[in-house]
């Protein structure tokens, strides 16, 4: 069954989570996400599922990690200032393992800045914001169709990978209304994986790939579950250096040794381009119109869209970019990819950075003279 | 014929004991209060899960046999509201210290007193921090010496059984160690009750409490402790002046209000008839 | 009838401290822990109460059979002032 | 062909979901493509609020207003301070009882504007006896005036997009709008 809305892209993201199975959420009023949670309030009790706005961000956080260990899938929306304060506690669901969907609907920043107009300042703060070593998962759409979809797949992640997913959007998607199509055959949600209760059950088991099946509360599995370095029991285990890298190595691993996997890049017109402009989000949609307009005139111009900017698709950039002269990276921020596509790519290819901050969208016009003028250097 | 092993021993992780608290500390005391009166409550203790946050006491739930889940500093309470909303047929217990829940996790305290939500926090109130080496907690009474307060405190503490009885909780009470029976038959109250229920037990730190206020031994402590407990029914009759230093305990709410999970199942069952989400992240088609 | 777990006991001797009838004495002696180990010195005056077993904070001491009132099975609340006072 | 809309007006005009009812007659009911944006905040209440609509009969990249098309003017205040991005032989749709076009003449008279002047206010007020269905007025005059959605699809967009029990006198304050301008 196939329909069609006109709405927003934060409703779509209500309805995404909905579609993904998702039945608790806990969040704090914060513009430009609001939308998410009062579309979620009045839906959620429509699926049996519960919605509670909470004292804080920080409790929101800690909300849905706990509404995961209940059994539940679970999803909190901020922007950039409440991201900030969850940064403890989106440690910890690393730490513990703990899937869950974060959206974040980033807005001027820093501090309180612009809460009513579109950045990308906290790609960052996705990637390195809680303390310690661990590798996010994030998805960035760039339509509200992509959004609908985009939080499902950040639902199917964390489940699969046992992993907090970010979604890095911005308020000119969360705002922005247009056409959806929802094509229920293209739907595919992964459950979570149920453990199986025998004698020498262990729950943070070593396995290779990482991933272990996780059991909910009240099931009879005596879990013990803490941000403290465990070992395989999940019991403390604080002073041995070696059960804290073997920890800590595998929660990393089981994303990087997955990376071609998770990571995804739309593009088009690489095979024969001198340059390619890479962007992610909202930005994506000025820059696909810019490249369209000056093929017109000739020019052998591509565009990536990094549908995953965590992990960073680095071979996907890497075979794509081979044989361009100029990369342009366009962000609304004054350089965060810009620099992990230069570290992929400084030694093949000139990196060129085109940021635009203040909180609206670049124009076609301007990337165009952008690309002009990176070809002329 | 008794049982060589205490009965509270088969409700703990065994292979982990003897757990890391101090000689004399009474978070092993708090824990099994609780379980007596877990046992008196006649709870299923297949389905109690224990929420905690950071600190000493905070590692109870460590140490019993059940699924526990050992949180951020001062946030337990957010965990619980979420595995409580989550999964409605548990019975979530949250251990706590005085810095935990009146410090950092204060704003949770009084929030998640409001929305009601059946749970029973046990706040193991030691006065001080423990676990960082004995600094002034916000229910350090005035004047005592601690790491942080060499000249002596000079705040005013919290009174956490009232603030939390104040911010609405069904149930709310005070005791301290030396009130070992009345404990455990306020935590069996607290664990029946539904709704937001609250237990402080004021309790010993020998190490870093005692140790720097020249009570050298636990008993020291406990005795200077028993001689300035105040009944709550006495002490309404005091003075100011006379309740200084006192450490009132008794009840501080006992009432019946309308409980979150309850209302929340209920918009549910309005909106969605008989859908239940227990467990729905492990179903593929809802 | 009352058994202490000597490898669990820490020496903290609140059991001396919370006992009512003095049943508890401490030993003279230094176990390999470095610990001085409470003993039951006065089995007979024993009121099998239980108080002990709970106050001990590390689950060290088992006392058989309740007797007591507020170990029996009430559900009564009923808060005992006198406690305050200390039965000794 | 990609056209450019802007409502602007008073907060509380309703402005917002005049825009939204375009934006959804042309996707859903027309079958093109079309984005609405709007601009959020403080200014969305008693200053001088906008929405924005993209709409054309393919994919729709850029999701912003580049050269504006189309203007619609609801106050005299949002009138001034957005008529600049209006393209040249542009056409502005003002609310004479709302708003002075006196005031934008230099601009008008300089980029070659064709000037609709049609009283949704007053309309609303005295054939439906509502204010605030001035927008639904409006949305009836643009669609006349515009001719970038069909009228079918327009009354469909505004019965799916009012609350519920006021579907009747909004499609009357839509076809008032149909009659008001030739």
């Amino acid at each position: 069954m196939a329909e069609e809305f006109f709405i927003q892209g934060n409703e779509a993201c209500a309805k995404g989570a909905i579609a993904a199975g998702c039945r608790f959420f806990a969040g704090y009023p914060i513009t430009p996400s609001t939308e998410i949670a009062e579309t979620l309030a009045k839906d959620l009790p429509k699926v049996g599922g519960s919605f509670v706005q909470m004292e804080d961000e920080i409790a929101s956080m800690g909300a849905i990690i706990g509404a995961s260990w209940g059994g539940t899938k679970a999803m909190t929306a901020t922007s950039g200032p409440g991201l900030s304060l969850m940064q403890e506690n989106i440690g910890y669901a690393f730490m513990t393992e703990t899937p869950l969907v974060i959206v974040d609907v980033q807005r001027g920043s820093p501090s309180t800045a612009q809460p009513t107009m579109g950045a990308q300042g906290d790609m960052m703060q996705a990637r390195w914001g809680s303390h310690g070593d661990y590798e996010p998962i994030a998805l960035s759409p760039s339509s509200v169709e992509e959004f609908f979809y985009f939080t499902i797949k950040a639902f199917n992640l964390a489940e699969e990978y046992r992993v907090p997913v970010f979604l890095m959007t911005d308020e000119t998607m969360g705002h922005m209304r247009e056409k959806m199509h929802i094509d229920e055959s293209k739907i595919n949600i992964v459950p979570r994986k149920r453990p199986e209760l025998t004698d020498d059950y262990l729950p943070y088991k070593y396995v290779e790939d990482g991933t272990t099946p996780m059991p909910a509360f009240g099931d009879g599995f005596n879990i013990h579950v803490t941000g403290l370095t465990h070992d395989e029991r999940g019991y403390p285990d604080t002073n041995d250096p070696d059960a804290h890298d073997r920890l800590v190595q595998r929660l990393c691993n089981k994303v990087l040794n997955n990376r071609d996997k998770i990571s995804s890049v739309f593009s088009q017109f690489c095979d024969d381009a001198d340059t390619i402009i890479i962007s992610y989000g909202s930005p994506t949609r000025a820059v696909i119109e810019a490249v369209l307009k000056i093929r017109k005139e000739g020019k052998k111009v591509g565009y990536i869209k990094i549908d995953t900017p965590w992990p960073f698709p680095e071979k996907q950039i890497l075979e794509l970019t081979e044989g361009a002269k100029h990369v342009i990276v366009v962000e609304m921020n004054l350089g965060q990819m810009y620099y992990e596509v230069d570290r992929l790519l400084k030694l093949q290819t000139r990196v060129h950075f085109m940021g635009k901050i203040g909180g609206l969208l670049p124009t076609p016009d301007e990337i165009i003279s952008g690309i002009k003028r990176a070809e002329g250097e | 014929m008794a049982e060589k092993n205490s009965k509270y021993l088969s409700y703990m992780r065994e292979e982990r004991l003897p757990h890391i608290f101090c000689p004399g500390c009474s978070n092993g005391s708090v824990m099994s209060a609780f379980l007596e009166a877990m046992e008196k409550a006649e709870m299923d203790f297949d389905n109690i899960a224990m929420v905690s946050g950071i600190g000493c006491s905070s590692r109870i739930p460590g140490y019993i046999k059940c699924d526990s889940l050992h949180t951020t500093h001062g946030r337990a309470l957010t965990f619980a509201t979420g595995l409580k909303i989550a999964n409605k047929g548990l019975d979530v217990v949250v251990f706590s210290g005085d810095g935990d829940a009146a410090s950092i996790g204060g704003n949770h305290l009084i929030h998640a007193a409001r929305r009601n939500l059946d749970l029973t926090v046990i706040c193991i109130n030691n006065n001080i921090y423990g676990m960082t080496g004995g600094q002034v907690s916000p229910t350090s009474p005035k004047g005592i010496v601690a790491t942080t307060a060499p000249y002596g405190n000079y705040d005013t503490p919290f009174n956490l059984a009232e603030v939390v009885a104040a911010a609405g909780a069904s149930y709310s009470a005070r005791w301290t160690i030396t009130e070992m029976e009345n404990l455990v038959l306020s935590i069996k109250a607290a664990l029946k009750t539904p709704g937001f229920s609250f237990v402080e037990v004021v309790s010993l730190c020998p190490t870093y409490f005692g140790r720097k206020n020249k009570l050298r031994t636990p008993t020291a402590m406990a005795a200077v402790m028993r001689a300035n407990t105040v009944f709550k029914s006495a002490a309404d009759r005091m003075s100011e002046k006379e309740l200084k230093d006192k450490i009132v305990v008794g009840e501080f709410a006992n009432k019946h209000r309308d409980e979150l999970s309850d209302v929340l199942e209920k918009f549910s069952v309005e909106n969605s008839g008989d859908k239940t989400v227990v467990n729905s992240a492990y179903e593929t088609e809802f | 009838m009352i058994i202490i777990d000597e490898d669990l006991c820490k020496g903290c001797h609140l059991c001396l401290f919370m006992c009512y009838k003095n049943v508890y004495a401490i030993s003279s002696e230094i176990n390999k822990k470095g610990v001085q180990l409470p003993f039951v010195k006065f089995e007979e005056r024993c009121t099998k109460c239980g108080t002990c077993e709970i106050a001990c904070p590390d689950q060290a001491i088992v006392v058989d059979l309740p007797e007591n009132w507020w170990m029996k099975d009430d559900n009564d609340i009923n808060f005992n002032p006198n406690f305050t006072k200390g039965k000794k | 062909m990609r056209t450019e809309i802007r409502i602007c007006g008073f907060g509380g005009q309703g402005i917002i979901l005049a825009g939204i009812i375009l934006g959804k007659a042309a996707s859903l009911f027309d079958g093109n493509e079309a984005v609405q944006t709007q601009s959020y905040g403080p200014e969305a209440r008693g200053g001088a609020s906008k929405c924005e609509v993209v709409i054309d009969n393919k994919l729709i990249e850029y999701p912003k207003v580049q050269s504006l098309d189309v203007l619609v003017a609801m106050s005299n205040e949002a009138l001034i301070k957005y008529i600049v991005d209006l393209k040249d032989n542009g056409t502005l749709i003002v609310d004479p009882g709302t708003t002075d076009v006196e005031d934008v003449r230099d601009f008008i008279e300089e980029h070659n504007i064709e000037v609709y002047e049609a009283p949704a206010t007053k309309t609303a007020m005295e054939d439906i006896g509502l204010k605030i269905v001035a927008n639904i007025v409006m949305v009836g005059v643009i669609t006349k005036i515009t001719k970038i959605i069909s009228k079918e699809a327009v009354i469909k967009a505004v019965e799916d997009s009012v609350p519920k029990g006021t579907e009747k006198k909004n499609i009357q304050a839509l076809e008032a709008g149909f009659d008001l301008v030739e």
